[in-house]
């Protein structure tokens, strides 16, 4: 990765003060010509997926055969992830912004021909709107993005963030510089108080509470403290935080080192998931850059106040997302929870005060010490404020990531942001706040997303899974799919949550067969509810949630399972049957061949049929059938 | 001295005690499995649930790692407490059928069977960790401790074979609410089961 | 400090497991009135923190020195209280507990009454041996002088590697400092480890060039004398004429284990069939040979076949090297069909990539060796096919060798195992564990391979570098429960020394000719075998000493009825079987009472005759299996000496079932209970002994006898052993002779015993024809007796009206 | 084995000793190894001071610490929300029956460690799976048997008659 000294080319890199910081920023902003053609190619973990890093070298390799003279060479400039990630790999050319997507190698030689030098789109690789049909030319024209409100996110896809001068462009650190020169911490733990920012980990704690009664914990037990980053992202469906982390490092690296200034602490701690490379790369590096600028470690920006900061990699447990099980996991040891009735505040990690935030509560915190409390209370409603990232996955038509102020309806984030369920029925349901969270159904689409509301409609916040399921996707299942997570996921400490959480699955899993009975929905109810209350831990205690909130909207089918055998979606298997559609086959014989039990018989061009008997439900046959003959029922 | 109420009786504690202790002290029975007074307690089984009111609200807790407050008002035998204490005896019944001591105990509670399935009949263990914690706290070795995670959990050495670390002082048997570590105890000295060598009279 | 005990007893309710079953009032009004007792209570919970709250208060209050908890097992329970009590002077052995929970309450259908007088009974022999306990001071180690590292191992590199490390000096032992010589014979010890040669350089430099290192000329280790902390080796080194000593405060032995060739029905000839180091010195002379090698993991033939993965890895490393330097030369590995195969997911492509061929063989035919062609049973078709080679690899034999077995006898590491120094299994405190880890490290203690032999050094090092700067800083505590020699009792016979089963006792180089013994406080174990053996009571364990549990045992015994009989378990047996079977709610027969020792290995033959002369209709000692004596040999002493307190009863005419030893697991208490209700039915049966004078005297004559009959003790000590023992160190002898000589011995100073307390008790001198009556005894034998007694100068003979008359002389 | 001894001590050595290091050095012998070995999790364990116990805990209570050796490659199903929703349970079961191993397992030659992740965070791809560091998007079980095909070896030339390499 790039050394700074060489990156900057400057030799005394060492910032130190406030000054050097503005005077960097405006020597690297002079450095760069505006108007200077940039083609910028996404490579967040999605796009790299679909090849973008291929992409991104076929760029290079076609700009050096184009033969451009020097002067106005393009650059090419790899990001984080821009979001919208079913389109992947995404490119951009700037200024201007025109959109290309799903690109692949072998379009660069066409980009660089037509575009860079000829100036015109390359048609095929626009955006077509599927709603109304029309090609969008530009980014900030295309409804995905259009109808976001991106504060926290506003660096990703603009800068490249294995480069810190970039980030120092965009104005990174002025926060930092700001308040190390002209704030008291106490005015630092003020402004956080005033902009009424709740934690955006899923309870939604107040984070200006949460650092006051760490100052309130440090006064009787003294020094060290600890501040920590939890990058432990183990929501499934939910890449928020590896997002920001992937390409604004040094927003979370920034967020922290305030708040280690507001409370004084001289050690911090990332925990990331293992799961996340790339993630842990960058802000290693984001690290390495900062060090050398004087903006992280020793006498930071020469105020007298030093920092540092290490990365602990979580290695697979969705458990450690809990604070407590954090900090064990940080000392070193199993990540069992501990019960909470002293609060980790007062005693955290190694028994000291500690304050643990998830990413992107502490990416907020350089904008609201930048841009001040009152222009942050102004996003979002009153008691939720600001904006909030969703990941926006499922059955939607734009799956990716979206960020919106607090309050807007959850019809505004599936419907006009996510373009709709394909096919273009209403949504079934919207699942938030991952295994811990519970179902918004269509009926309640107008339901504001924050903090409040959600958990009225008894579902949560969470850290921001925006799961969309359709009609095709059971309820029962969903329900075990998650209380199977949470049952290999468990700690298993606790009696409730190890053992409660299987039988629960149990039950689920018998409706899923078809077999149950009323008295055993009410059995669940009360067992959920013995989970929900004895359980050690929030995954516990939180756990029967997706199941309770779908008893509450959608009894119906749970009753459908068990009264009639009939799984509504199609998806339970025991309770559907594979059947071939004798007027739509046309007997090509490519289902019989892939059929790993061989129980579909069927001549040639002739129709097909099905042994049920010896079905064993894979799916395979309706996946292979080109012509939609294999039907459920 | 700190003054509140336990099932409306008035108490009072000094710092430091839990809400167990100070209930066990006034005679007020709470039924624990994973606790042991020679260990930190841990709040693993959840059988000690008691509920906290405040108004119309109200929270469960673990009172064997609650520490006392002023004025809390704690409840041992509400609605509440009782569905978890159910629940976890129904589940303890169906985890550990083989044990003893699990049975008379849920039976002191009122709870004689299981609706759940039993998966293994054999089964004695809880994992409550009780004995990993003697082994550690008591005996300072950490010869034995709690394995995996989840369902899988199980107590026992690395590598689940017998270990070095083992003094064989059998301080782990002794805590065992369920009489699970008889077997694993074996296990964990290297002794296979043999025949005592009886007394010649 | 505290020589006057003020003891405070805390009877437990423990919830309602002790409370309904024994009456406590009773119990409490009964102990408050005992001598020592500055309070007695009865407390819910005194183990949780209101209740220590509560004991603290008190001990304060009435200046307690000594507390006893009866409520459960001390096992658990000691540990907190302790914890609870130290700011308050009270340390171990100050506080005892008295398990009523699991000894009296759970146990019978006796009333709550009943229950409360056993348990006063329990308590009470408590409350004697606390107050006959004299507490000392805890004191911490020190360790001076460099750490003395000894040994040819390669461990000894790491292993000084480490303590240059951090900072502390050391001696290396071994024969060679140059890298290149070491590396040159490693293949003799570890073949097929030669890509690490360069970092085994590096080792070797580091650990001689350090500026903590002082170099030890080559030589031989001869001699070692002191204690942790103070020990002083002797060398011959080469080319000196009188031996060297140098001064140093820890030792770690590296030691490797010797390679030699199988036997001739392998074919081995060293020339074309070899072992692998041959085969490695073959490579190292003249580069990887040309042709087909087949290496054959022949350790099961060998009798060795836990070594097999570690030959089939060596195997695989020299095949590996031989296909990397020469493409030409094929190579096979013969192995075992139950053998998996040692290789990693990686290691398995580069095996592929080599083309090194593994050929698993049917275990139930043995392949044999002819010219040039190995046959084998396949076990994919059962035939037995060819193998040709050029040349033949065998696994090597492991052993110890003589020189290394030598060293480790000096370094007193020699235990149960003849072949490896795979150390003993008696580990009785936490310390310990590891222990063997920290003072020895290489090939010799198991078979291993090179990595795993740095390692141990490694861990060698830095354990006793852990352990010096803890020294240092004053933190090392010496246990209190240790054995100390009383040097103006002692009198250097050695006997402790020989039972010894820790190492710990040892002689103080220069100090008057050697004699007296000296205890290593940081190796003994407190087993206290040798206190109990030694003839003249010049060993004590501190802490926990033969005075306290004499006054504990007489003071139960005392107080037993008729049909009560006492059992003693030890900590690791006897006494959490009991424990185990309280807390299961067994039932047994009331009338056992039991009483906890850390070993009964520790109980002096007199506290066995005490009992019984204190009341005891019967005495049970139920220890570990003697494979599993947490001390050793402990129970196996207890046999012997409980087997001297059988024929004495025999001899003065009671029944020698009176006194048992038996073993217990712990983790059977089932079983514990048919021993010790066989037992109290066995002595139900016979009935107590009648308290007559008779039997009075005859009892205290016994007690006499093997408290201080120095001839009897040291005979004892010196036969302290069951006759198939092979493993004991000293000659063996006859088994059915020794007994019977030992018999004689014993009747002879029984029989002398008697008539000199006859004599001293009459102050006056008595006839031959009144002895014999008075102790109804053969005229002929008791002459036989005086006789001797008068030689010894034990009484004196003098003559009147021609009659002999025998006085006993002050 | 042996020809990591270099490696195992230079791991561990780029920690200080300390129980907080324990899942850093077992991360990094996880990641250079493929798996923890009973040696290496001895050194681990001495080194950092801790008991091997809890060594051992930590090893077998997060996931990604495998005890066994794992297979030359390593084949992760993500079943995260998105994945699930779009069938990556049936890619599971299907490559079970394919590879004859349960999720989790390795395949008895050591080729294939099957294994199912809980959520790889590229959901826009689902289902996916990730074959060794490779994410594939959008697969089904045939697509996955086709490429596992290209990793494969020709077996046939290598093995001999009565041994296997």
């Amino acid at each position: 990765m790039s050394n700074v000294s060489e990156a900057l080319k400057i030799e005394d890199w060492r910032l130190t003060s406030a000054e050097d910081l503005k005077a960097l920023q405006k020597q690297i902003l002079s450095g760069r010509d505006p108007n200077r053609p940039e083609i910028v190619v996404c490579h967040g973990t999605g796009c790299l997926a679909n090849g973008s890093e291929k992409v991104s070298d076929a760029l290079r390799t076609a700009l050096a055969d184009a033969g451009i003279e020097a002067k106005v060479m393009p650059g090419i400039k790899t990001t984080g992830c821009q979001g919208f990630c079913s389109r992947g790999p995404l490119v951009l050319i700037r200024p201007g912004g025109l959109f290309y997507q799903r690109v692949k190698p072998k379009d660069a030689t066409e980009i660089i021909e037509k575009t860079l030098l000829k100036g015109e789109p390359v048609k095929r690789l626009l955006y077509k709107d599927p709603a109304s049909g029309d090609t969008i030319l530009n980014e900030q024209d295309i409804p995905f993005y259009k109808l976001q409100e991106r504060v926290v996110l506003h660096n990703i896809g603009k800068i490249d963030p294995t480069d810190i001068a970039d980030t120092i462009a965009a104005g990174g650190y002025q926060a930092l510089a700001k308040a190390l020169a002209g704030m008291t911490a106490e005015q630092v733990v003020e402004h956080i108080e005033q902009s009424g920012l709740r934690g955006r980990g899923g309870a939604g704690f107040p984070t200006g509470r949460k650092w006051r009664s760490a100052l309130k914990a440090i006064e009787t037990k003294g020094r060290p403290v600890y501040v920590v980053v939890n990058g432990d992202e183990g929501d499934p469906g939910a890449f928020m935080d590896r997002t920001i982390m992937e390409g604004d490092p040094h927003a979370v690296l920034e967020g922290l080192i305030l708040g280690a200034y507001a409370l004084g602490a001289e050690k911090g701690y990332m925990y990331v998931r293992a799961e996340y490379p790339l993630a842990i790369k960058h802000l290693e590096v984001a690290m390495v850059q900062a060090r050398e600028l004087g903006l992280l470690g020793e006498n930071i920006l020469n105020s007298g106040f030093s920092f540092d900061v290490r990365i602990n990699r979580g290695a697979g447990a969705f458990v450690c997302g809990e604070s407590t099980a954090l900090f064990t996991s940080i000392e070193g040891k199993p990540g069992n929870p501990r019960p909470k009735y002293v609060r980790s505040v007062e005693e955290g990690l190694w028994g000291r005060p500690t304050i643990l935030n998830n990413v992107e509560t502490w990416a907020n915190i350089p904008l609201i010490i930048g841009k001040g409390p009152d222009w942050y209370k102004k996003l979002g409603v009153p008691h939720s404020t600001g904006t909030k990232v969703f990941s926006l996955v499922g059955k939607v038509n734009n799956v990716g990531l979206v960020e919106v102020p607090m309050g807007v309806p959850v019809s505004a984030i599936v419907e006009d942001i996510g373009g709709g369920v394909p096919g273009g029925q209403p949504f079934k349901a919207v699942q938030t706040g991952g295994p811990s969270g519970g179902c918004i159904p269509y009926s309640l689409k107008d339901t504001a997303v924050d903090f409040d509301s959600l958990t009225k409609a008894g579902s949560m916040m969470g850290s921001g899974a925006m799961i969309v399921m359709d009609e095709g996707d059971c309820v029962v299942d969903v329900g075990r799919y998650f209380l199977r997570f949470l049952e290999e996921e468990s700690c298993g400490k606790c009696l409730p949550c190890r053992l409660g959480l299987s039988r629960m699955r149990e039950i689920l899993d018998n409706f899923s067969r078809g077999r149950g009975s009323e008295q055993d929905i009410e059995d669940l109810i009360s067992l959920a509810q013995a989970v929900q209350d004895g359980a050690l831990c929030a995954l516990g205690s939180s756990a029967p949630n997706p199941v309770l909130t779908t008893l509450r909207y959608f009894k119906d089918e749970y009753l459908a399972h068990v009264n009639n055998q009939t799984c509504p979606a199609g998806v339970c298997k025991e309770l559907i049957t594979y059947t071939i559609d004798p007027g739509l086959c046309t007997g090509c014989t490519s289902c019989a061949r892939q059929c790993p039990n061989n129980c579909i018989s069927g001549r040639k061009k002739e129709p097909h049929t099905i042994d049920t008997d010896q079905c064993i439900r894979c799916g395979i046959c309706r996946e292979t059938c080109k012509f939609d003959a294999v039907r459920v029922s | 001295m700190i003054d509140f109420t336990i099932n409306n009786q008035k108490v009072s504690a000094q710092p430091g005690w839990t809400v167990l202790e100070t209930a066990r002290y006034y005679g007020i029975d709470i039924p624990t499995l994973c606790y042991h007074e020679s260990v930190k307690p841990s709040g693993a089984c959840r059988l000690c649930m008691v509920e906290l009111k405040e108004g119309d609200w109200s929270k469960l807790v673990a009172s064997c790692i609650y520490p006392v407050q002023e004025g809390i008002d704690v409840h041992t035998e509400t609605e509440r407490v009782n569905n978890v204490r159910r629940w976890i005896f129904e589940m303890l019944l169906a985890t550990c059928p083989a044990s003893e001591e699990i049975r008379e105990m849920a039976a002191r509670y009122g709870v004689v069977s299981t609706q759940m399935p039993v998966h293994d009949p054999d089964q004695n263990c809880m994992v409550c960790g009780l004995c990993a914690r003697v082994c550690e706290e008591v005996v300072g070795l950490s010869a034995i401790a709690v394995m995996d995670r989840g369902v899988h959990k199980k107590i026992g050495s690395p590598f689940l074979r017998p270990t070095d670390v083992c003094v064989a002082c059998g301080c782990c048997v002794s805590v065992c609410p369920t009489g699970a570590m008889q077997s694993i105890f074996d296990t964990v000295r290297g002794k296979p089961a043999m025949e005592m060598t009886q007394l010649a009279v | 400090m505290y020589e006057i005990a003020n003891i405070g007893v805390f009877l437990c309710r423990c919830g309602n497991q002790i409370d309904p079953h024994i009456d406590l009032k009773t119990l409490e009004q009964t102990i408050a009135g005992s001598d020592h007792v500055g309070h007695c209570e009865i407390l819910s919970y005194p183990c949780l923190q209101p209740g220590v709250d509560h004991i603290t208060q008190q001990i304060i209050r009435k200046k307690l020195n000594r507390i006893i908890v009866a409520g459960c097992e001390g096992r658990l329970m000691n540990k907190k209280f302790e914890k609870a009590f130290a700011d308050l002077e009270l340390h171990k052995g100050q506080i005892d507990m008295v398990n009523l929970r699991g000894h009296v309450a759970a146990v019978s259908d006796q009333t709550a009454v009943e229950k409360a007088n056993k348990s006063a009974k329990l308590v009470n022999a408590a409350i004697a041996e606390m107050t006959a306990m004299r507490p000392t001071q805890q004191t911490m180690a020190k360790i001076d002088g460099p750490v003395m590292v000894v040994g040819d191992g390669i461990a000894s590199y790491t292993a000084a590697q480490s303590l240059a490390q951090k900072g502390i000096d050391y001696f290396l032992a071994v024969s060679a400092t140059d890298p290149e010589a070491v590396v040159r014979h490693l293949h003799c010890s570890y073949p097929g480890e030669r890509p690490h040669y360069d970092r085994i350089k590096k080792i070797v430099s580091d650990a001689v060039t350090s500026t903590h290192a002082t170099v030890i000329p080559p030589g031989k280790l001869t001699g070692l004398s002191g204690v942790t902390g103070d020990y002083t080796l002797r060398f011959e080194l080469d080319g000196e004429e009188s031996p060297i000593k140098y001064k140093s405060g820890a030792i770690i032995a590296c030691l490797d284990a010797q390679m030699a060739a199988p036997g001739p029905e392998f074919g081995y000839d060293g020339n074309t069939v070899m072992t692998q180091p041959e085969m490695e010195e073959l490579m190292w002379e003249n580069g990887a040979p040309k042709g087909s090698i087949l290496f054959w993991v022949n350790d099961d033939e060998t009798g060795q076949s836990d070594f097999a993965q570690l030959s089939a890895i060596t195997a695989w490393h020299m095949a590996r090297h031989i296909r990397e330097c020469s493409t030409h030369t094929q190579t096979m590995i013969l192995y075992h069909q139950d053998m998996e195969i040692p290789l990693s997911a990686s290691e398995r492509v580069v095996n592929r990539k080599l083309g090194i061929l593994w050929i698993p063989y049917d275990k139930a035919i043995q392949p044999t060796v002819q010219d040039s062609v190995v046959t084998f049973c396949s076990l994919t078709d059962h035939v037995e096919h060819e193998l040709n080679w050029d040349y033949l690899v065998l696994s090597p034999i492991r052993l110890l060798g003589k020189e290394t077995a030598a060293t480790a006898e000096i370094l007193g590491l020699v235990h149960k195992e003849e072949r490896f120094l795979t150390g003993h299994h008696a580990k009785v405190r936490p310390e310990m564990v590891g222990r063997e880890e920290t003072y020895m490290a290489g090939s010799a203690r198991y078979p291993c391979d090179l990595q795993e032999s740095l390692n141990q050094g490694r861990r060698a090092g830095t354990k006793t570098a852990e352990m010096v700067k803890n020294a240092s800083e004053g933190r090392l505590r010496v246990p209190r429960v240790v054995c100390v020699v009383d040097p103006d009792l002692c009198i250097g016979c050695g006997q402790c020394q020989e039972l010894c089963d820790c190492g710990g006792i040892g002689i103080v180089d220069g100090t008057r000719g050697g004699l007296p013994r000296v205890v290593d406080p940081m190796v003994c174990t407190g087993g206290g075998t040798c206190a109990a053996a030694c003839p003249y009571h010049a060993l004590t364990l501190q802490n926990n000493s033969n005075d306290q549990r004499e006054a504990r045992v007489a003071s139960l015994a005392g107080q037993l009825a008729q049909d009560e009989v006492m059992a003693i378990g030890c900590v690791w047996g006897g006494l959490p079987a009991a424990d185990n079977a309280g807390k299961k709610g067994l039932k047994y027969d009331p009338r056992v009472h039991i009483l906890g020792v850390p070993c009964v290995g520790q109980i002096d033959p007199c506290i066995m005759a005490r009992a019984l002369m204190e009341g005891a209709p019967g005495v049970i000692l139920v220890g570990c299996l003697p494979e599993e004596c947490h001390h050793s040999y402990g129970v196996d002493h207890a046999w012997s000496r409980v087997n001297v307190i059988k024929k004495l009863l025999t001899l003065a005419g009671f029944n020698r079932q009176r006194i048992a030893l038996a073993h217990a697991d712990l983790n059977k208490p089932e079983e514990f209970i048919l021993t010790v209700e066989s037992f109290a039915r066995t002595i139900a049966l016979m009935g107590p002994i009648p308290r007559s004078a008779d039997n009075v005297e005859k009892l205290e004559s016994i007690y006499d006898l093997i408290r201080n009959n120095t001839r009897v003790r040291h005979l004892l000590s010196a036969g302290l052993r069951r006759p198939w023992e092979k493993d004991y160190r000293g000659d063996q002898r006859h088994a059915l002779e020794y007994d019977r000589d030992f018999s004689a011995v014993l009747e002879e100073e029984y029989l002398g015993q008697r008539l000199v307390r006859i004599l001293a008790d009459q102050r006056q001198a008595l006839r031959l024809a009144d002895l014999a009556a008075v102790l109804k005894e053969d005229e002929a034998h008791v002459a036989d007796c005086l006789w001797g007694l008068v030689t010894d100068g034990a009484i004196t003979l003098s003559h009147e009206n021609r009659e002999a008359f025998y006085s006993f002389m002050n | 084995m042996s020809q990591s001894v270099e490696t195992l001590d230079e791991i561990v050595e780029r920690y200080p000793g300390q129980p907080e290091y324990l899942i850093f050095m077992l991360q990094d012998i996880q990641s250079t190894y493929g798996y923890i070995s009973e040696d290496s999790m001895k050194v681990v364990c001495d080194y950092s001071g801790v008991p091997l116990t809890q060594g051992y805990s930590v090893a077998t209570f997060y996931q990604s610490f495998r005890l066994d050796p794992r297979g030359e490659h390593e084949v992760r199903v993500c079943l995260g929300t998105a994945c699930h929703l779009k069938g990556g349970q049936r890619i599971v079961e299907e490559v079970e029956r394919r590879l004859n191993v349960a999720a989790g397992g390795t395949t008895e030659d050591l080729r294939y460690t099957l294994s199912t992740v809980n959520c790889v965070g590229a959901c826009a791809l689902a289902p996916v799976v990730v074959v060794d560091e490779e994410y594939l998007s959008n697969m089904t079980a045939k697509k996955l048997e086709k490429h596992l095909k290209t990793l494969d070896y020709d077996l046939e030339n290598e093995t001999k008659e009565h041994g296997h390499v």
